[in-house]
């Protein structure tokens, strides 16, 4: 349930957003899910709409679409690249990932080297693709 | 858009002082001190959280002999308490293993911390910090409004030479220095307090080196009763920093 | 496309043995080793390169007293010969100043200086690596093929905890560890080296706490003449990586 | 002088692109040349050709084309972006970032807050843009 966390962090940022760009209101936000993370959608979209409807505000009535992102890593060093789901992981290296996706450095290496100096090309977490308001 | 950092402002609003241990070089004591700090000020009946952000090289865990905690989940994670003092490492999810991350990982993982954690409030946040300047200090210095330096050196040239370009940015971006303490002192010398005080930086004091500290490491109880612990407790005593109200 | 990697094996194909000097921490005494084993190499008779690539907080240039040489430039750059060792690092650039880099940076300024350095040919060319594994060391292992390691540790429990991390990931990825060694002895203990020999990892040699060490700090004659010098050129010796010929 | 070995760096780079790609001849090579490390385009093409011509390869018959990229830098604390040829810089310091463009952090610091925690946004320096072959 650490999700809430970052579900503020998109309300948060959507309220920043309306300030700086003098918006009356949110009207819709978009979020990338990156499959990393493994968040909770429906928690999350839960957390979403408590937090939102907690108080009036500018982010209120704003609508919440959620995208799954697949996770791609790739190799530094021979430039392999693969998907977060075909790593062979423990459930609690799992769950240390949910909460520190980086830790996926600790856990997971390259399946061409076995090297663990590799980035995430898409799909590492909550990434707020397009606020909307007027 | 990452929706991390609009958040981490509140995460710190109840926090009084935010202080972070922080040095030019590795093995001159920012972890000792910074795990030490943390177990006076709780023992000065002070509400203390400590964070280790070196992810590289966290100590802090094995100086404090911290091991089974984990932090709770409620709406963010909620560090443990333990010897009084709310506790966050990478090595909750780590564990023993190595983490070999590169610097633009690094500063994820801090943001990502520092935007999940529930600190409550506190009187103390003392942050340990890696060598250098990197991805975490910059990150620091960055996202954590308020946050004020302790900075360590030896008297070494090098350490010194070292702590003092890491003093010339923090200056630079005026950030605030409590003061330096000179760890691991030796033989009588006052070259190093003087050269702080030509850069016009508050020296903080002087702790000897402690040929029995390193039998207390993993040990808090025994920790507190080193001369290296009286030595740093004088320090916080005569520190108008160390005293929560003084703070924003 | 970036350019530079592909020339980086052209850089390297004349160095016989290529040894980073590494270890989990930092203050433990890796540049102190990285410039002293240079100096023992050339002095036994070998030609020796130093490259520093602690951007953070480079020392071998304050160890062994180099000031106001200058690389040249010829089809790239070419390091100045300083005590008979062909010298390279960032403080040619950033001087006294302290450079704040990122972890991206510190990855790109490694590349650049990998790509425009010609050593030409050398025994061995010894790198003074940063503390932890990190944009460096990652590069390093990435781009210098046939790299070796040599780590060193303290007695430390934390320190030989954090060298674990770092013996485990080079092992992980297949890089050879010409041993580990030591550093800072006070106690007769046999505890490290047996920790050592139970991960499979070659005990190099131990290198005795030197109180007088400190004071040859700046001068590369003193540095030789010390005890700690006497310990590394035993271990230099007895150790057969430290001969050109074995190498590729 | 020391364009040289970038442009090593370039016709390299190109021989490998050849031989991955299975090509039997690279005929031209585009590249942009950020301003930060201030590579004289004069000194850098003749290096070109004359690695180009040195010896008969895949790559000696290529064109280069090179295109000038001004450099801007964005700071991650206040979020101003500046151009490069704006700092005031000794000639030692322009020199050093020459040699070492990231230690533009060493002597530059945004105009706006003091922080030398910037990144380069464009311009940093020599970069392929496309190597064409058949
Ligand atoms: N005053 C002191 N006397 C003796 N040993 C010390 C003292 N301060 C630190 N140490 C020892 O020095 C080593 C490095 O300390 P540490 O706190 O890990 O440094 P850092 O965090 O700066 O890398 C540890 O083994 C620690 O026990
Ligand atoms: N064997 C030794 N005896 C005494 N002092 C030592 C010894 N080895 C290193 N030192 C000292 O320890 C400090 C840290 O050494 P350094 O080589 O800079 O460490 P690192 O490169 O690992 O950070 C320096 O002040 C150095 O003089
Ligand atoms: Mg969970
Ligand atoms: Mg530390
Ligand atoms: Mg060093
Ligand atoms: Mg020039
Ligand atoms: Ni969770
Ligand atoms: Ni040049
Ligand atoms: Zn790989
Ligand atoms: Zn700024």
């Amino acid at each position: 349930m650490h999700e809430w966390a970052l579900a503020e962090g998109v309300i948060s940022t959507a309220l920043e957003v309306a300030e700086r760009e003098g918006l009356s209101e949110i009207t819709a936000i978009k979020i990338k899910m990156g499959e990393l993370q493994q968040i909770d959608l429906e928690i999350f979209e839960l957390a979403l709409r408590e937090i939102r409807q907690s108080q009036m505000s500018m982010v209120t009535n704003a609508t919440a679409e959620l995208e799954k992102e697949a996770a791609v890593l790739k190799c530094r060093v021979c430039g392999r690249e693969w998907a977060f789901g075909d790593a062979p992981l423990a459930d609690e290296e799992r769950e240390s990932i949910h909460f520190l996706p980086e830790i996926a450095h600790t856990y997971i290496t390259c399946p061409g080297c076995k090297s663990p100096d590799f980035q995430f090309v898409k799909g590492r977490g909550v990434w707020i693709d397009s606020i909307v308001g007027r | 858009m990452d929706p991390r950092p609009a958040i981490i402002g509140e995460r710190f609003k109840d926090i009084k002082r935010l202080i972070a241990v922080a040095g030019g070089k590795g093995g001159i004591g920012k972890s000792m001190i910074a795990s030490t700090l943390a177990l006076i000020l709780s023992d000065l009946g002070y509400s203390v959280g400590l964070l280790d952000l070196d992810f590289c090289g966290p100590s802090t865990h094995a100086i404090l002999g911290i091991d089974g905690v984990y932090p709770e989940e409620d709406k963010g994670i909620v560090p443990p308490q333990v010897h009084g003092i709310k506790f966050l490492s990478i090595v909750y999810y780590a564990g023993d293993n190595p983490s070999p991350l590169r610097g633009i990982d690094i500063s994820n993982a801090v943001i990502e911390l520092l935007a999940i954690t529930r600190w409550g409030s506190l009187d103390f946040l003392i942050v340990d910090m890696p060598p250098g300047i990197g991805d975490a200090t910059l990150d620091t210095v960055r996202l954590i409004k308020g946050v004020e330096f302790l900075v360590i050196t030896t008297p070494s040239k090098v350490a010194l030479e070292t702590v003092g370009k890491t003093l010339r940015i923090l200056k630079e971006m005026s950030i605030p220095i409590i003061g330096v303490i000179e760890n691991m002192k030796m033989a009588e010398s006052s070259y190093v307090r003087e050269q702080i005080r030509k850069i016009d930086v508050p020296f903080g004091g002087e702790i000897a080196f402690d040929r029995e500290l390193e039998d207390s490491v993993g040990n808090a109880v025994r920790l507190l009763e080193t001369d290296f612990a009286q030595n740093l407790k004088q320090i916080v005593l005569s520190t108008p920093a160390f005293k929560p109200q003084d703070g924003g």
